[in-house]
């Protein structure tokens, strides 16, 4: 069976810290689009909830799995606030590439 | 916890990819295959499509998606609270009238601020 | 409380005036501050004739809590090293007032406002005994100082300010380290006369010199931190410049004997070479700097300069002749050196030049003034029966008692001090009338009168009849040399 | 029967037996499926045309049962047309998105106390999340085409569907609360226990009767998520032709077509399970005053599957006499309704119910 | 520990439903100038900061919620400031907002909530009520800056601030599972049971600490994690730029004493050190960067940067050789440092509000030339702050520097001494650019002769703020007193 037996707390930890290595990466380098970048952030987070109801499952902690509902919800708000300055941008810009976001220097 | 009911899932979304999959293919090669260019160009009604088809639109299907959003995460929110609703007896109750009677400000700031209307 | 007095009267009236005072009120706003100025004057005067001159304890002590977290108190006194500065800088600002009568028009408020707060704070370094309060006043007067230079200086006053404000306040910083150390040596103690008993190791002692000597040697200014009081100088109104040189400097030289001395008596003598290295420095290099100035002002400056070497090198070679020769120089320069600016300041009323060449022959057009303004001259260069020859005396006395030959280079300083102040002089005020400018000259005032004599005969006084003032030192200065010549290194 | 040969097969196959076992179960629950898609197209046509006083499809085989094969395979061999401006890939993503969640959502739908292909115990989490992904076909479908009718088509279609998701959702979080567990066998068990049942009136048990008013809005949804009519300005003929899938030929559009029965069937059959007492007899012999007799307790599974279809046939025929019955609404109309009046509806009967269940009139003990 | 006691969250209650109220009251709110939301805004500030005085006043460390709620007096005393902060703000924000069409309800309850999401932080004993009140707080503050929905420098400014404030959530919550996973409790006092008492993975809790403390230091703007704050603070419409600049850093403070001190002072070692990198580079970076700046809110905002990396030299002092001694000390002078930084940011930027009219933002250094001229008042006011900033006595800055300072040399340890001189030689530098600003309002000839037309309330309290920060510079006995009772009640419990 491919089941939950050959998986160990590591296993999930690693593809966890992958994800989120991802996700910074994804924030860092991507220069083009800024719906990559909102995309990254919510990998982020996911990266972290995986995280969390991992440690919940192998601590046995219940803790844990609360927390991620809390993440998942706020990662909803966070998003919804992240489209919406987006689109005030477009308007204000026509423009969504991050490499064209440069009034503010210095 | 036991995952292995979860198995059956999995094939299930597989197999119905396979049926969504297999049809396409399959008119595909018994199907005739001769394009032209009236054939392939997007359909506007006989016209001439002069420009991109990905144009702008109306912000109000933003607002859509971001008020979805919110609500959807509520609904997720209420998930574990409706199975539990039994155990957790008047506190849980009224704590969740609490989240709810902020959701339903937040709703009625919405709706008199005119998010939710279309035209 | 008569030094709180002396203390907070002119900070309240200048801030009075700050909020109260308008331009188109000017008048009302000069008498205001005459007021406030003469009242602080003479609030400071019980503290003269009430000093004990027997005793090398502080005098007029109040101590009350200010920041009892970190045991900060409110801490003041005087004994003689102090005393007498509480006095002249008063006496200072009430010429300062004067001198500002007609000069400046606008923004006549702030000025004078400026002036009696910058006082009051001075004041306050003088008589803290704690040391984090004397840290806030000390750093408190770079504030309306900076202002001062920066509003109403020369063409180059932001510069100038900058600089000032950015020297002093790298030195005071470290000091302020300093301070933080010692309060925890001394287990939670800010007070300094307990940090005067505090057993320190050498290294510390070390530090805690270099330390303070960062802070006060560019406040003195000593070479070679001193470039930025030529540009204050030349940059400060007439009144800026006469505070800077007559009381601020001062504040320096006081930090020596307060804190460097007694707290680290080994590591000055370790490295008192290195100060009386710098003082001769001062003495004889920036003497001849002096002689080159075209610009009346920054002779001046320099030659303050040069005479703050006389105080640190008397403080330096550990007697008493020198130790009490510095401060009777550093309260004769207050007078001298103020004079010497009022006098150019007098000058570049009318003509609005400071430079030497644009003059001559001015005591032609100017016969009061001049006899003034040589009469000061003479006292820079330390003439007998002046102020100024009474402090660099004693100092060079002290400095051949302890080594002949650095007796010697120092007493060339006086060769080179008459020798730049003889010669301005003489190319200002006497041979023909250079040019149209001076033609037009009229003599002083009443007003330009009265303040140029109040520091005639402050000099003359001090010149001809010392002892009051060494009288006062005399106790105190004996303390701090047994004081110093005991080591603190422990074990 | 199906006990012997379970055994027989495991000791053939060993460990790849589970796989094998639960594909058999699979194709067992999706080929009816299919059927029942391919032939509620007939039905639709025909109900629809004896509504109108006309007989519907008559020509292809005896009343013309044999038109929905004719239809699959003309549409076999037609021509899938590709766009020149479409995203290849994505443009044959679009439908496949589209009837994959239609079809696995079936995987936790149970056809008795113990017939469900996966009796999973966070099923009813798993229809929230797989029906969600309808959503993603008709948007792709709609990008991918690059097409302006498509593209509105799309937009217009996912903005319905996700105002309508969330009244649903709340319906489901309302289900959840008198049933107190995520499994959907449980949901159905639930409505099987209660006052009524026990005096063998088993549907005046059913969650219908007090949940009335989200029972009205969940099948509401329904029509609106699955975009029939009178929600159907999708692909309002008459504006956008046929919006997100007006590019598609052949069976790449058969599969839109039938992704759309297979979701009413689903809606349907959902609707079944939480609303109408699933697999359960809507009395029981209890009422006549007799045990279940022991023939009907041995063709127990029969019908339990009996049942199902029975309800979810009509509740598919409603939708159905919906179509013969209303008017297109306009799509201001469909938003207001979506937002305005469903979700303070399910929203204050959430209350109630919650409200209800706290005080001890509480019949969900 | 496991009651609900209500009582001890009165305040953060009654902020959520003032928050509703006024929401709901706005939208029948006709009048322009939104008067009726103004002030029931600002009453309910004035109410919760009194509760919040009051409470502090009673001394006593509650638990509520079950545990994950601690009220304790350094809570509350935060709280009670950051209201008094936001109440501030909003004094100076209005007549600013009305003339740029934000004065729009959502100012108010936006500022309510970001409030509330303080207030929660403040009182945060369980990691996720510190990352609700965290993100309570943020995402209202993505949205003011926003507000301006038209200019295309504030979306823009908005767009970095939410990037890298989720990025820095991202970061905070990833140390945070990391914690948990290697302690077993989201509870901070059951993590810091579990820390004292030896962990047995302690790889998992480092490595879970290097990233609570990267969080830390991107929401408190600390570099190398800086990059939002120059650009945010410049491009957010001022008002909200305090808003961002002042209360935040208070809770920004209360969630790092909460988490690092509260739960891992068993692993200060590790935190520590990297503590004194962030703030070596944040006095280096911040401080020489404010010199090349011409724009002012860009100036105070890498000034925030240098002054964050002074609060947390203060924090590094805590635990010295193992011992926990001077940790009241240390942990209370930055307190002290952070209040006062607040207080001094208050007025820096409601100067810039003030300056700024219709249709011009007095942005530039440039724009305060002559100040002294055109209203000697505020230009003398001004110059408070600005000596303030370089800690200059006798403004409070001084003393909140000098806390800072003592707290470095009172660890006796050679290292905290380079440090403390260290500090010293950068805040040099940071005089520099602080007496610039003096020397522009004082020394140059101004631009626009026009006399500051500002509302007498707006008048009044820039007043008071500029005395505030004098009298406490001359009097800081009390304050620092309150911070030190606060961190010591905190460290016990």
């Amino acid at each position: 069976m491919i089941g939950a037996a050959g998986l160990t707390l590591g296993h999930f930890l690693t593809l966890g810290a992958m994800l989120f290595a991802l996700s910074v990466i994804g924030i860092f380098l991507n220069r083009k689009n800024l719906i990559v970048l909102l995309m990254a952030i919510e990998l982020m987070l996911l990266a972290v909830n995986l995280n969390f109801v991992a440690f919940s499952h192998y601590l046995g902690d219940m803790g844990g799995q609360v927390f991620v509902f809390f993440i998942l919800t706020v990662a909803a708000a966070e998003s919804a606030i992240g489209l919406a300055i987006l689109v005030v941008l477009f308007r204000n810009r026509a423009s969504i590439n991050v490499e064209e976001l440069d009034a503010l220097k210095g | 916890m036991n995952l292995d009911q979860y198995l059956p899932v999995i094939l299930f979304i597989l197999v119905g990819a396979a049926v969504g999959i297999a049809p396409q293919v399959l008119g595909a090669l018994l199907g005739p295959n001769r394009p032209d260019q009236a054939k392939s160009s997007p359909y506007e009604c006989g016209f001439e499509a002069f420009e991109d088809a990905r144009m702008k639109f109306d912000v109000r299907y933003y607002l859509v998606a971001i008020l979805f959003i919110l609500f959807d995460l509520e609904i997720a929110f209420l998930f574990p609270w409706a199975v539990a609703l039994k155990e957790i007896g008047a506190t849980g109750f009224w704590a969740m009238m609490i989240f709810l009677g902020i959701l339903v400000v937040g709703f009625a700031y919405e709706w008199k601020k005119g998010a939710l209307d279309w035209e | 409380m008569m030094l709180s007095l002396a203390i907070f009267l002119p900070i309240v009236c200048g801030a009075l005036l700050l909020a109260l005072g308008r331009d188109e009120q000017a008048n009302a706003v000069r008498w205001m501050a005459l007021v406030a100025a003469l009242a602080s004057f003479l609030v400071t005067l019980p503290v003269v004739t009430g000093f004990d001159t027997t005793t090398a304890a502080m005098q007029f002590v109040e101590n009350l809590s200010w920041i009892e977290r970190f045991n900060i108190r409110y801490h003041l006194g005087v004994d003689g090293i102090s005393m007498w500065f509480v006095p002249l800088t008063a006496f200072i600002t009430v010429i300062v007032v004067i001198s500002a009568w007609e000069v400046i028009e606008t923004r006549v408020n702030q000025y004078m406002g400026a002036f009696l707060i910058l006082s009051g704070l001075m004041v306050g370094v003088f008589c803290a005994l704690d040391g984090m309060l004397f840290y806030v006043f000390f750093e408190a007067t770079l504030i309306p100082m900076y202002i001062i230079i920066g509003v109403w200086g020369g063409p180059n006053r932001v510069y100038a300010a900058f600089k000032f404000f950015l020297y002093t306040l790298a030195g005071s910083l470290l000091m302020l380290v300093a301070l933080l150390y010692l309060y925890y040596q001394s287990a939670g103690s800010f007070d300094i006369q307990t940090w005067h008993k505090l057993p320190l190791t050498g290294s510390a002692q070390t530090w805690l010199f270099f330390a303070f000597l960062a802070a006060f040697s560019v406040k003195v200014p000593m070479w070679p931190v001193h470039t930025w009081l030529p540009d204050a100088h030349v940059e400060a109104p007439t009144g800026g410049s006469v505070v800077l040189a007559a009381i601020m400097l001062k504040l320096g030289c006081y930090g020596f004997l307060r804190f460097s001395l007694p707290i680290a008596p080994d590591a000055a003598h370790q490295w008192s070479w290195l100060i009386i290295a710098m003082s001769l420095i001062a003495v004889v290099y920036i003497g001849l700097v002096a002689l080159v100035q075209k610009d009346m002002k920054k002779l001046v400056a320099y030659s303050s300069i040069a005479h703050m070497g006389f105080v640190t090198l008397g403080f330096f070679i550990f007697n008493e002749l020198g130790v009490s020769g510095g401060l009777v120089q550093m309260i004769s320069h207050g007078f001298v050196s103020g004079a010497m600016f009022l006098s150019i300041g007098v000058l570049y009323d009318r003509v609005h030049s400071r430079e030497i060449a644009s003059y001559g022959g001015v005591v032609n057009t100017m016969p009061k003034f001049a006899a003034f303004a040589v009469f000061f001259g003479m006292a820079n260069c330390g003439l007998p029966a002046t102020a100024g020859f009474v402090g660099e005396w004693m100092v060079i006395l002290g400095t051949v008692k302890a080594n002949f030959w650095l007796g010697g280079i120092a007493a060339t300083a006086l060769v080179f001090g008459a020798a730049y102040t003889l010669w301005m002089v003489k190319r200002v005020y006497f041979g023909d009338i250079a040019n149209d400018d001076v033609r037009a000259l009229s003599d002083i005032n009443r007003r330009e009168f009265v303040m140029l004599a109040l520091l005639a005969i402050a000099t003359l006084y001090m010149g001809v009849y010392p002892k009051p003032f060494t009288d006062v030192m005399h106790a105190s200065v004996t303390e701090l040399l047994q004081h110093v010549a005991l080591s603190k290194i422990p074990g | 029967m199906i006990d012997t040969l379970y055994q027989n097969g495991a000791s053939l196959l060993g460990a790849l037996w589970p796989l094998v076992w639960s594909l058999l179960k699979i194709v067992a629950v999706l080929l009816p499926l299919l059927g029942c898609v391919a032939y509620l197209t007939l039905w639709e046509r025909k109900a629809i045309g004896w509504s109108q006083i006309r007989p519907g499809p008559n020509r292809v085989g005896p009343y013309g049962l044999l038109t929905p094969i004719a239809d699959a395979v003309k549409l076999i061999f037609k021509e899938i047309i590709k766009p020149t401006a479409a995203n290849k890939g994505l443009f044959f993503l679009g439908p496949v998105m589209t009837i994959m969640p239609a079809l696995a959502a079936w995987a936790v739908v149970p056809f008795g106390p113990d017939a469900a292909v996966a009796n999973v115990n966070a099923g009813l989490l798993f229809l929230m999340a797989i029906t969600s992904l309808e959503v993603y076909g008709v948007i792709i479908a709609g990008w991918a085409s690059n097409s302006k009718y498509a593209f509105l088509g799309a937009l217009r279609a996912s903005a319905q569907m996700v105002s309508y998701e969330i009244a649903m959702g709340f319906a489901l979080v309302v289900v959840l609360m008198v049933t107190g567990s995520l499994n959907m066998t449980e949901v159905v068990q639930v409505q099987e226990r209660g006052t009524f049942a026990s005096m063998g009136v088993n549907f005046l048990s059913w969650n219908w009767l007090p949940l009335f008013p989200i029972f009205i809005v969940y099948f509401i949804s329904g029509l609106a998520e699955t975009n029939r009519h009178p929600f159907d300005v999708v692909e309002g003929e008459s504006e956008i032709v046929a919006g997100h899938m007006i590019e598609y030929s052949g069976m790449s559009f058969a599969m839109f077509f039938l992704a759309e029965y297979a979701n009413m069937i689903l809606v349907s059959a959902l609707a079944v399970v939480m609303f109408l007492g699933g697999w359960s007899a809507p009395i029981s012999w209890h009422l006549l005053g007799m045990d279940t007799p022991q023939w009907a307790l041995s063709s127990m599974a029969f019908w339990n599957w009996f049942w199902l279809f029975a309800k979810t046939f009509v509740v598919v025929t409603m939708f159905l006499w919906v179509r013969a019955t209303f008017p297109r609404f306009r799509y201001d109309q469909i938003m207001r309704l979506g937002w305005k009046i469903f979700i303070p509806i399910t929203l204050i009967w959430l209350v109630v119910v919650g409200a209800w269940m706290q005080t001890p009139f509480n019949i969900w003990k | 520990m496991n009651d609900m006691n209500w009582l001890a969250i009165y305040p953060e209650i009654l902020l959520l439903a003032m928050g509703c109220v006024v929401a709901l009251v706005d939208l029948w709110v006709t009048d322009e100038q939104r008067r009726p939301t103004y002030w029931l805004t600002q009453l309910t500030l004035v109410v919760v900061a009194g509760l919040h005085f009051s409470y502090f006043d009673a001394g006593l460390t509650t638990y509520a919620m079950q545990g994950m709620v601690v009220a304790d007096p350094m809570g509350h005393l935060l709280a009670g400031f950051a209201c008094v902060a936001t109440l501030v703000t909003l004094v100076y924000a209005r007549p600013y907002a009305g003339v740029r069409e934000m004065l729009k309800g959502e100012l108010f309850i936006l500022s309510l909530f970001s409030l509330l999401g303080i207030n929660v932080m403040l009182s945060a004993n369980n990691f996720l009520v510190i990352y609700l009140g965290l993100e309570l707080m943020s995402l209202s503050l993505y949205a003011l800056v926003a507000l301006r929905r038209d200019n295309a420098i504030a979306t823009e400014a908005a767009m970095k601030y939410f990037v890298l404030g989720a990025l820095a959530s991202g970061f905070l919550l990833y140390g945070l599972s990391m914690m948990y996973g290697a302690t077993g409790s989201l509870s901070i006092p059951q993590v810091f049971d579990v820390i004292s008492q030896g962990v047995p993975n302690k790889s998992v809790l480092v490595f879970g600490v290097v990233f609570v403390v990267a969080g830390l230091a991107f929401k408190l703007g600390a570099a190398p994690f800086h990059m939002w704050v120059p650009d945010v603070y410049q491009g957010a419409p001022t008002a909200v730029t305090l808003l961002i600049g002042a209360a935040p850093k208070l809770a920004a403070f209360a969630i790092t004493v909460r988490l690092l001190v509260e739960g891992m002072i068993g692993l200060a070692v590790d935190w520590q050190q990297m503590l004194v990198v962030l703030s070596v580079l944040s006095l280096l970076i911040g401080n020489l960067a404010a010199i090349a700046q011409s724009n002012l809110k860009r100036m105070l905002a890498y000034s925030t940067i240098a002054n964050m990396g002074f609060m947390l030299l203060g924090m590094t002092a805590g635990v010295v050789n193992n011992n926990t001694l001077s940790a009241a000390n240390a942990y209370s002078s930055a307190m002290f440092y952070t209040v006062t930084y607040v207080l001094t940011t208050l007025g820096t930027f409601g100067m810039v509000i003030l300056l700024s009219r219709q249709g011009h933002e007095a942005e530039e250094i440039k724009d305060l030339a002559g100040l002294a001229r055109r209203s000697p008042w505020f230009a003398l006011v001004m110059t408070m702050f600005m000596f303030s900033l370089a800690g200059v006595p006798p403004t409070v800055g001084f003393h909140a520097k000098l806390a800072v300072l003592q707290a470095l040399v009172a660890t006796g340890v050679g290292f905290y001494l380079w440090l403390a001189v260290f500090a010293v030689v950068v805040s040099l530098v940071g005089a520099f650019y602080y007496l610039r600003v003096v020397k522009v309002m004082f020394f140059d000839e101004p631009t626009d002769a026009a006399a500051i037309a500002a509302p007498t309330d707006v008048r009044l309290v820039m007043t008071l703020n500029g005395a505030a920060v004098l009298v406490l510079g001359l009097l800081p006995g009390g304050l620092l007193d309150l911070c030190k009772v606060a961190i010591r009640q905190a460290l016990t419990t």
